[in-house]
């Protein structure tokens, strides 16, 4: 591709970017905005794989294109008007119009210094001489990693102390969730074109998963696109209305939201007693722990992104089926088939008393 | 000739993307928009990934390239009609 | 060859910049989430045309879970919630 | 210094200034925390265009594994928000 043509993309590319960024946020409607952030994600996957980053495009194509999306507007599909418009209280006097004037002014001001000392700082970044030492050091070790794609390298061994902290984290807001209440009610059973997808979906969405966590090791791809694609599988079972979404139950779920951190500390813990440092793996046996771990990641990351789309602790349906094991999240997906009818009012009124509000609101 | 046969497919393929994306902004209502749209991601698609497929080296990209297409075509046909689905709805409060 | 990926790369890119002041006018959330699926199958061939012009033969797999993803979202869109006397 | 980092990255810094005043100005929760996923695309934006080196050269994985990281607690932050706005709706309705 020649450079002018390249240029004009970039341009495109960059207004493109711009002039979502701000119809997003000009916008009161909340149903608006978030329409405006799924297509600023997915222009965004574009430029992430235009940068020459295509494991972030993955991430971004699956995440900030798709999950965050149905996050969203799950949110404001359950509070049409009310809650997430927040506190617009009218303003009752003219000194307070003012005010809020040089608030605003005040705020946007600030913004704008804030950018320009980002973009000082950045010119400077840009033209520091020794940027390149951490991406040499990386492409030196990448031998010993155990992987060849250099971004699995950085995310599972030379950095892995970060992604055990992420998936720290992402149990952190998994817990919260739990706490915060139980999940938003679930959706009425689709018509016959919606199951249409659903059948051929999500065992597609399911292999995509089991395809990027495999060529992660030398390709772009890896636990956290995997585990978005799973996610969306689930996403995609709820959305259709199905009962069971592929989420084990009770302490099986337990485990597996647990699984990714439990068995980075294994690992690190066994090399610590064999007298190695904490995930400092032996370069024979780097690359079979590294999928090891990122396979108990995928599944984490699933779980956690589904929890995240229920919106609260899910409820124990009224059979519990017994032993389904940790492993099997995908197996247990691809096996309910069970469908909801909309028509039987008493379950539909169960259903919907689970709910939080309306748990209190009419039983 | 090869070369020249993947060139008129892609080309050809460009020529249903704009088509689509003209009709989507200039067709008065949603429906008719509808089914401008589906035209770029059917055949536009189609065509572009049939040009590249003949142009790739392996066979497993081409391959991979069809499988895409096939994607697509089955998820917009979907998506397409549940969003037909839903405009209704909201006309016609049930 | 190479001209015609560099023309290719930019009218989808130009077709994807009309599904995007379709996304920005509306004016209905249809209409939005509509432009937002052009914009989706616009991407997907920018992806595979920059797939073989930078070199770059992991974009395919990019464009294959950026596609799956957009009819995922369709169906966020489009899915409804029981008991919230939704649209 | 390359155009594709002039262009990405202070188009970045543009970003992240939308989105904080969008996160710090708009009444409703959601738009906010719509400001704050904008913002944070606006710093990957800058790390990934700090990251970059050029056409046929490969860039820096170091930065790629931090945005790798950063969409996902990104998300998943999001949804904690998202939980905690459920539930002060709940507590605003009923309490």
């Amino acid at each position: 591709m020649n450079t002018t043509a390249l240029l004009v993309l970039d341009v495109l590319l960059v207004f493109s970017l711009l002039s979502l960024a701000a119809a997003a946020l000009a916008t009161r409607d909340a149903r608006r905005s978030v329409i405006l952030f799924m297509a600023f994600g997915l222009v965004l996957a574009v430029a992430w794989a235009r940068l020459l980053a295509p494991d972030v495009a993955l991430a971004e194509a699956a995440i900030g294109a798709g999950l965050s999306g149905a996050l969203l507007l799950a949110a404001v599909r359950e509070q049409p008007r009310r809650a997430l418009s927040g506190d617009t209280k009218p303003i009752h006097s003219r000194n307070d119009a003012g005010l809020k004037v040089t608030l605003q002014w005040t705020v946007t001001l600030f913004c704008v210094a804030l950018a320009a000392i980002l973009a000082w700082a950045l010119t400077q970044a840009f033209d520091s001489a020794s940027k390149d030492a951490l991406a040499q050091a990386v492409s030196a070790n990448l031998a010993a990693s155990g992987v060849s794609n250099p971004v699995t390298a950085v995310l599972l061994n030379f950095r892995a102390y970060d992604t055990l902290l992420e998936l720290a984290v992402l149990l952190t807001a998994v817990l919260g969730i739990f706490a915060l209440g139980p999940a938003r009610s679930g959706y009425r059973s689709a018509g016959p074109v919606f199951d249409g997808l659903t059948r051929w979906l999500v065992p597609v969405l399911i292999l995509a998963a089991g395809y990027l966590l495999w060529v992660g090791a030398h390709a772009p791809g890896g636990a956290f696109q995997a585990g978005a694609t799973l996610a969306a599988a689930g996403v995609v079972l709820r959305l259709a209305g199905q009962r069971t979404i592929g989420l084990p139950q009770g302490h099986t779920l337990h485990i597996v939201i647990a699984a990714g951190v439990a068995m980075f500390l294994v690992v690190g813990l066994s090399l610590l007693v064999l007298g190695r440092p904490f995930l400092g793996y032996p370069p024979a046996l780097a690359g079979g722990l590294i999928l090891l771990i990122e396979c108990a990641a995928m599944l984490a990351i699933a779980a956690t992104l589904v929890l995240a789309f229920l919106g609260g602790r899910p409820q124990p349906p009224s059979v519990n089926p017994a032993g389904a094991k940790p492993g099997a999240l995908s197996i247990s997906m691809l096996r309910s088939r069970s469908r909801e009818f909309p028509s039987d009012t008493d379950s539909h009124n169960a259903e919907s008393c689970r709910g939080f509000n309306e748990e209190k609101n009419r039983c | 000739m090869i070369d020249a046969m993947a060139s008129l497919l892609i080309v050809s393929g460009l020529g249903f993307y704009l088509a689509g994306s003209i009709g989507l902004l200039r067709l008065p209502d949603l429906y008719s928009r509808l089914h401008a749209l589906t035209k770029a991601d059917n055949l536009g698609l189609g065509l572009l990934t049939a040009g590249l497929a003949l142009h790739a080296q392996d066979l497993l990209i081409a391959l991979k390239l069809v499988l895409i297409w096939l994607a697509v075509l089955a998820a917009s046909a979907a998506s397409a009609h549940l969003i037909a689905q839903h405009a209704r709805r909201q006309e016609t409060p049930s | 060859m190479s001209e015609l990926l560099s023309v290719s790369a930019l009218a989808l890119m130009l077709s994807l910049f009309l599904g995007l002041l379709r996304v920005v006018r509306g004016p209905g959330a249809g209409d939005r989430m509509l432009a937002t699926q052009l914009i989706g199958t616009a991407g997907v061939g920018l992806l595979l045309v920059l797939s073989v012009s930078l070199k770059q033969t992991a974009l395919i797999d990019v464009a294959l879970i950026l596609a799956l993803l957009a009819a995922v979202a369709a169906a966020a869109f489009t899915g409804q919630q029981r008991g919230t006397g939704d649209d | 210094m390359l155009t594709a980092h002039w262009l990405y990255g202070m188009a970045g810094c543009l970003i992240v200034a939308l989105g904080l005043r969008t996160a710090l100005l708009h009444a409703a929760l959601l738009q906010r925390l719509i400001g704050i996923n904008v913002m944070g695309a606006g710093v990957f934006l800058v790390l990934i265009a700090v990251a970059y080196r050029g056409p046929g050269l490969a860039p820096d994985p170091v930065p790629h594994a931090l945005v790798l990281t950063g969409i996902v607690v990104a998300v998943s932050a999001t949804a904690l928000a998202l939980a905690l706005a459920r539930r002060l709706a709940a507590e605003r309705d009923h309490g």
